[in-house]
């Protein structure tokens, strides 16, 4: 069976800096992997390369077995790789409902009617700026633009960073949703107890590579590793 | 850094440009006017290249120093020197209001600021036609005397000009060598950082534009004193945009580019225009292709041909340049 | 004098109608480690940006050894002895490492670099304090480097170079591990509790590592208010900053 | 003969005013061609680039002088860059002939080496508001249109003169600059003060872009139109018949004028370039040909010689009978007024207009200011 | 009552203004991109339609004629040339488009003389409308009518469909637009087209009033740059408000104060930045 994505020994710079250093991660479908890694080891940076927002030197994209490597971002975006930025990549000037009617695409099987009945928050704020929206309610914008685009693949960089518990449980149990729709998901996320309660694999990423691959479960009775790579004492 | 872009070799280049110029050129009068937009363009760079403004309001200097030898030395008798500190002094007056008005705006409003300066002062010229001459302007400026023999010979007077770009020039390097200048690059770098560690950005800004103000009236008052009269279109937009398409040219990176930029345009356009009426043309595609193939202007070239010559030699320190 | 070198009341920021900060009260002691933690879009940042004066209070008062500086330019606070690093790394990046922080020790006395015809080079004291602060930053080898050239790990030294150079009473330390590598945020570890021997030093941080190991004094904010503020220890036993910020999960921040 | 005749032709070929250098510098050609051909002398042109700039063209001229050794210039189409270069060329001991508007040209700031073709705004004014005001007796209410600058306001002067004269009511006048495009404005001012006749002050791109604007407002029906000071053939060509149709042009010259040399003229450019020559071609022709002339007669281009050759010089010119008055180098010719005919009744496609009537009026020389300098 | 005239006249030039501005506008908001080639677009807009009417075209095919050879023009040159200068500083924005114009100018210049030329009013819109004191060019109530309805529906395009929602969204972040799928370089030639494109048209609607000369872009420019700097970059009612205001002040200045009539446009430009940093309606 095909990955859904599947990322072979991906190696993308910034200018002169040499971020990602032969990434090779897969995505099975249906499922949710996680990536994991320090501030600053290229987790960003791998899902930029993904999409195509960064143009890899070396490395091959696949996505459900076509090969989309040195595509520009629209082309694999349109292809259906979606991926939820860091910064949530609101368009401020636009009211939310202009937000999602540019994501809107024809064939997804998400409509904005459905939107509206997973977020009805952002039903009451349609009419509002993107730039006036609290956080959380731009985390939830985020992920239903992504939605409406019709996915085949989700990435979602740290969407709950920052947001109150209360929020992140709810979105946590959107992301379950959605993977229940059957979209495989990749998770860029720094808040362990997410990743474990969500993930069905993950990856630990260190300096741009791949340096640790588990199962949820042999993860979770391995604190060694978690402790080695990700220096957390709980 | 490259050994060309240290002070004395920045000195010596344009030394020797003003001892050259009279062997490649026939015109003095053209061999002067490069001096003097040498200069001027020097002064542009100064704000542009050292400071990161875009002042598309240098004619407005270029011109108040024009008008300030034109109306003291046709209507009083007033010694030359004693003009042109004169019309340098008016002219830093007048940049430090235009900049203290101005750099309270960022990127194109600032841009755009200056250029309804430079325009709003072209109106003042032409509607006080009293004091101006307005669109006639005002006539039969005469050139300085030494020793009672008035300069008309176009390279006496140009030597009278080179001694004073070469002392303006050195002016000029010592401004970009000091802490001042230095302050100057670190606000075009990042002025948020170069207030956070204490520089009051908009000081050293306006100090910069008096400096650059002050330099270019003084080349406008020795312009009018080269060709004889103090017109209106010194003072038009028009000189606002060739000072500042000049010192594109010539590369914002070093002050001897500015000598570049001024002798090229000025050339060009003596060479082309007299070939072919429509030589606007040819000089809009040369900005097309110096933007895109030659950003760092002249200079730049200079710079690329410099190392291939004197760097092949030694080992190559990173595998590829960059570009 | 007081022991307290740096204190705020009633502090409050707005952008627009938004309220970025209100009533923060905040008491730093002399020569201590304070460290400030909180959730993203808290309100830390700025409480810095209100320190320094890159935003003006809405609102309370802020003293630097008992001076009411509320409505001091911020070039002029770096004078009265405050200095900050950046969240995000703003340097000058096409400038040397050694120009940067000569201009950082210049910026003390900004009035003697507006005379445009002294030279940079005989401002010894600037030039000595230079390098000081390479030496101590282990950073001499690639002294005569551009700041953009260097490391992400170095650029972020460089950072905290810039405010040290400043030779503050108050230091201001945004985030200065993030980006860090593990052993460079060691080392950064050591430096900020050194600082703290002879300068007054705040810090925002997410690294719970360094902050409960090495503060003397953690304040948590939320929502642009103070939260809670205590000792390392009881600060992390807070069941409030567990919920707002640590986390009912784990911990908030990894790293 | 001595040594070949050299003659600058200092005019706009390049920027806004290019039109013009075009033609003035054929022009200029043509005549130094004739000379060669009818003395036997080499002569060369030598095109110089003004740019519509007087630094620009002070320094070609300086350049001229000081390098090529060139005495005699032809041309300088814009007031402020002729009145530069006549400063130039007198300190440069050359002599130079414009056809530039400007009244200082021989009025205060006349010089020895300076002459001038072209009529100063006094005959202009008085050769077309004059026979205007007499062949329409009811015209009584004048409204006039006027560029704020000194040429503007010289005109502006004259005409105010001629209706205090004949008691015309001048009910009212609009400034503009010299960078306005947009007329629209002053129209609705004129409107308002209901005028029998509107008399346009401004000149080149300006003058027809106001005619055309007060064509569409309908003005041509309700009032009289004139153009005091109109350029002629290269205007009407801009402008097409239809706007030019029933309106007064005030004019230096006109192809269909009728003199032997101005017959001539039209005949050899028709034979060798296939127009009518127009004003910039026909004045740049004309005082090259003068020149040229003079230094022939004087047996050289040096300055002195050419300007005691021309000062007081009668002959035959393309406008008939004219005079070179030696006090203040202005040439005493005639003024054209101008109507425009309807298209219908154009004998060929330049025939735009015809002539109404023709005259010299002109101040005497201390009156306009001239005091010639030694 | 001749102030109502200036007023009208003013609401009349102020709408070409408007179209002039807006496009120029509209590029700077999307593309952060300093178009100093704006104003020849409006001359090649003109220039075609002086051309295309000489031919035997009627005046209503050439205008909408003129208007897609613009844009199509426009689009070229950003596909080849303009976008590989978006990412430099704006100096090599304003040398590329000062470099344009000037070809454009020239160009213009080689192709139809220096001279200019008239362009008559089109069929039916010839005459005047004569209400007792009041008379206007029937042409002229056209073009403030015709302006009118385009703006209304410019701004409909804009703000009310998905096509603007998209253009402005490609204003605040292209990449979070490829993030939807979106090809944004294409978006932004289609922009800088249409932008262009509305300038062309600005100059076909003008060709009638005021004729065509080579250097009318030029002038064009300094007005759409005021206009634009006092309503804001990149907002529409910005151009709007601006483009009228400026219409308005200066048609009233010729009776009020001729001479000064442009002096003051620029001193009240120099004003609005000074009080209003953002323009009158610019984004904070
Ligand atoms: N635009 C950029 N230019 C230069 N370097 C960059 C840029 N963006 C990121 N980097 C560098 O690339 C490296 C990897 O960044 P990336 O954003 O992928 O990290 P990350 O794993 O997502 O970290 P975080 O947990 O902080 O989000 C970092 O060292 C960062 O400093
Ligand atoms: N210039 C600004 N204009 C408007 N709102 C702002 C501005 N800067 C910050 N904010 C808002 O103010 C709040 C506090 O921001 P601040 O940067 O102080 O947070 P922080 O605590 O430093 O967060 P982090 O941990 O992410 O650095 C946030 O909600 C932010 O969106
Ligand atoms: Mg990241
Ligand atoms: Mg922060």
């Amino acid at each position: 069976m095909t990955a859904a994505l599947k990322l072979t020994d991906l190696h993308a710079y910034y200018g002169k800096s040499h971020i990602l250093q032969g990434v090779t991660l897969e995505v099975g479908p249906g499922e949710i992997v996680t990536l994991l890694g320090r501030n600053g080891a290229g987790k960003s940076t791998t899902l930029k390369t993904a999409v195509g927002l960064i143009t890899p030197r070396q490395g091959r994209v696949e996505l459900a077995g076509r090969d989309m490597t040195g595509q520009p971002a629209h082309r694999i975006a349109a292809a259906g790789l979606s991926l939820v930025p860091e910064d949530r990549g609101i368009f401020q000037l636009l009211t939310v409902e202009e937000n999602l009617r540019i994501a809107e695409k024809r064939g997804s099987p998400w409509s904005l009617g459905d939107i509206y009945r997973i977020f009805p928050r952002l039903e009451e704020r349609r009419k509002n700026g993107g730039g006036q929206l609290s956080g959380g309610e731009q985390q939830m914008l985020s992920i239903a633009r992504a939605l409406l685009n019709g996915p085949k693949v989700l990435m979602l960089d740290e969407p709950v960073e920052g947001l109150a518990p209360i929020i992140v449980e709810e979105i946590v149990a959107q992301i379950r949703l959605i993977r229940e729709a059957g979209v495989p998901i990749l998770l860029v996320e720094q808040n362990l107890a997410v990743c474990s309660q969500l993930a069905d694999r993950h990856y630990i990423l260190e300096l741009g590579r791949i340096v640790h691959c588990a199962s949820a479960a042999e993860f979770r009775s391995d604190p060694d590793t978690i402790d080695r790579y990700l220096g957390v004492k709980a | 850094m490259n050994p060309l872009d240290k002070p004395w070799a920045q000195l010596a280049l344009a030394l020797l440009a003003v001892l050259v110029l009279p062997l490649f050129l026939k015109s003095g009068i053209l061999a002067t006017e490069i001096l003097i937009f040498a200069m001027v363009v020097a002064a542009c760079n100064l704000l542009l290249g050292y400071t990161g403004l875009l002042s598309f309001g240098q004619g407005i200097f270029f011109g108040i120093g024009t008008y300030a030898a034109g109306i003291c030395l046709t209507r009083w008798q007033i010694p030359v020197p004693l003009v042109l500190a004169g019309a340098a002094v008016l002219g830093a007056a007048t940049a430090t209001l235009v900049g203290w008005l101005s750099i309270r705006r960022q990127g194109v409003y600032f841009v755009m600021l200056t250029l309804a300066f430079s325009q709003l002062f072209y109106f003042v010229a032409y509607t006080f036609s009293g004091v101006t001459g307005g669109d006639n302007g005002l006539l039969g400026v005469p050139r300085p005397s030494i020793a009672g023999t008035a300069l008309n010979a176009p390279w006496s007077y140009y030597t009278f000009v080179a001694v004073c770009f070469v002392a303006v020039f050195a002016i000029l390097v010592v401004v970009t060598q000091s802490t001042f200048g230095r302050t100057l690059l670190a606000i075009r770098e990042n002025e948020g950082r170069a207030a956070a560690i204490g520089f009051p950005t908009r000081l050293f800004k306006i100090e910069a534009f008096a400096i650059s103000g002050a330099v270019t009236a003084f080349g406008g008052a020795l312009h009018a004193m080269l060709i004889g009269v103090a017109p209106l279109s010194n003072i038009e937009y028009h000189t606002s945009e060739l000072i500042l398409i000049m010192t594109i040219i010539g590369g914002s990176s070093s002050l001897f580019g500015s000598m570049l930029g001024a002798g090229f345009y000025l050339l060009l356009a003596d060479a082309l225009s007299t070939v072919w009426p429509r030589w606007l043309l040819l000089l809009g595609l040369v900005l097309v292709a110096v933007a895109l193939f030659l950003q760092r202007g002249l200079w730049g070239l200079v710079e690329r041909g410099y190392d291939l010559v004197f760097r092949r030699q030694r080992a190559p320190e990173t595998p590829a340049e960059e570009h | 004098m007081t022991d307290i070198a740096l204190q705020t009341r009633g502090l409050g920021v707005k952008y627009g109608t938004f309220h970025a900060l209100a009533d923060v009260d905040l008491q730093i002691r002399r020569n201590s480690v304070h460290s400030i933690i909180g959730p993203n879009g808290a309100g830390k940042t700025t409480l810095f940006h209100a320190l320094t004066g890159r935003v003006r209070a809405s609102s309370g008062r802020i003293e630097l050894d008992g001076r009411d500086i509320t409505d001091t330019s911020d070039d002029d606070r770096v004078r009265l002895g405050i200095a900050r690093s950046f969240q995000v790394t703003s340097l000058f990046p096409n400038l040397t490492l050694r120009e940067n922080l000569r201009l950082a020790a210049q910026g003390r006395t900004p009035w003697a670099a507006l005379v445009p015809w002294r030279r940079a080079e005989t401002n010894t004291e600037a030039l000595a304090i230079v390098d000081e602060v390479t030496a101590r930053l282990e950073l001499g080898p690639v002294a005569n480097r551009l700041a953009g050239e260097l490391s992400h790990g170095q650029q972020r030294r460089l950072e905290v170079g810039m405010a040290m150079a400043a030779r503050p009473r108050v230091i201001l330390l945004d985030e200065p591990t993030s980006g860090m590598g593990i052993d460079d945020i060691e080392a950064m570890k050591q430096l900020i509790r050194d600082l703290g021997r002879d300068h007054t030093v705040l810090f925002i941080e997410h690294n719970m590592g360094i902050v409960m190991n090495i503060s003397d004094m953690v304040t948590v904010m939320r929502l642009g208010r103070k939260l809670v503020e205590g000792p390392p220890a009881q600060v992390r036993d807070d069941p409030e900053v567990q919920r707002a910020y640590l986390g009912n999960m784990i911990t908030g921040d990894i790293a | 003969q001595g040594a070949a005749l050299k003659i600058g032709v200092p005019v706009p070929i390049s920027g806004a005013f290019a039109a013009n250098g075009k033609f003035a510098t054929i022009g200029a050609l043509m005549a130094a061609e004739e000379v060669a051909a009818a003395h036997g002398v080499e002569v060369s042109t030598l095109d110089l680039d003004t740019e519509g700039k007087p630094a620009t063209a002070v320094r070609k001229v300086q350049d001229a002088l000081a390098q090529d050794g060139v005495k005699l210039f032809a041309g300088g189409i814009l007031s402020s860059e002729s009145l530069a270069m006549g400063k130039e060329i007198e300190r440069g001991g050359g002599a130079f002939m414009t056809t530039a508007g400007a009244d200082e040209i021989t009025g205060v700031d006349c010089n020895k080496a300076t002459f001038r073709w072209s009529v100063p705004t006094y005959g202009a004014i008085n050769e077309t508001v004059r026979p205007i005001i007499d062949a329409l007796p009811d015209a009584k209410k004048w409204y006039t249109i006027t560029p704020q600058y000194v040429f503007g306001d010289g005109l502006l002067n004259a005409a105010k003169a001629v209706f205090q004269e004949k008691g015309i009511e001048h009910v009212g006048n609009s400034y503009h600059s010299l960078t306005d495009k947009e007329f629209s404005g002053y129209l609705t001012n004129a409107i308002a003060a209901q005028p029998d006749v509107l008399l346009l002050l401004n000149f080149g791109a300006q003058s027809s872009d106001t005619l055309r604007q007060a064509v569409s407002f309908g003005l041509k029906q309700r009032m009289t139109i004139v153009v005091a000071w109109a350029s002629g053939l290269e205007q009407f060509e801009a402008l097409g018949p239809d706007i030019c149709e029933g309106v007064y042009f005030g004019a230096q010259y006109w192809h269909g004028a009728d003199s032997t040399l101005n017959r001539e003229l039209v005949k050899k450019v028709q034979e060798k370039h296939g127009f009518n020559p127009n004003y910039s071609f026909a004045g740049s022709y004309i005082c090259a040909k003068l020149l040229l002339e003079a230094a022939v007669k004087a047996g050289s281009p040096d300055g002195a010689g050419v300007a005691a050759a021309l000062g007081g010089l009668k002959y035959q010119g393309l406008t008939g009978e004219e005079e070179i008055r030696a006090a203040d180098h202005q040439v005493i010719k005639d003024y054209y007024l101008l109507k425009g005919k309807p298209k219908a009744d154009m004998a060929d496609k330049d025939d735009y207009a015809e002539i109404i009537s023709a005259g010299k009026s002109f101040l005497s020389p201390e009156d306009a200011g001239c005091k010639m300098p030694a | 009552m001749i102030y109502l005239f200036q007023v009208l006249n003013g609401i009349g030039l102020g709408m070409l203004y408007f179209l002039l501005a807006v496009g120029l506008s509209v590029i700077f908001g999307l593309l952060q991109f300093v178009n100093f080639a704006h104003g020849a677009f409006y001359l090649l807009g003109a220039y075609l339609t002086y051309d295309l009417t000489t031919r035997g075209f009627g005046f209503w095919a050439a205008m909408p004629l003129a208007t897609l050879i613009v844009a199509g023009i426009a689009a070229l040159i950003e596909a080849v040339l303009l976008h590989r200068i978006y990412k430099l500083p704006h100096t090599f924005h304003i040398l590329v488009t000062v470099g344009l114009a000037l070809v454009v100018q020239e160009l213009v210049i080689i192709a139809w003389g220096p001279l200019g030329g008239s362009v008559p009013a089109p069929e039916g819109l010839q005459g005047v409308v004569i209400l007792g004191d009041f008379i206007y060019p029937q042409y002229r109530l056209f073009t403030i009518g015709f302006t009118a309805v385009l703006a209304g529906l410019l701004w409909w395009l804009l703000e009310g469909t998905r096509l603007g929602a998209i253009v402005r969204g490609g204003s605040e972040s292209p990449a979070n637009m490829a993030l939807l799928g979106y090809n944004t370089l294409r978006i932004n030639t289609a922009v800088f087209g249409f932008g262009a494109g509305l300038a062309g048209l600005a100059g076909a609607l003008a060709a009638p009033i005021r004729g065509v000369e080579p250097f009318m872009g030029i002038e064009a420019l300094s007005v759409a740059f005021v206009v634009v700097v006092i309503g804001g970059m990149g907002s529409y009612t910005g151009a709007l408000v601006a483009g009228l205001l400026v219409g308005v002040v200066q048609s009233v200045m010729t009776t009020l104060w001729p001479e000064g009539a442009r002096l003051m446009i620029y001193v009240g430009m120099a004003l609005v930045i000074a009080l209003m940093p953002r323009g009158l309606l610019g984004r904070a």
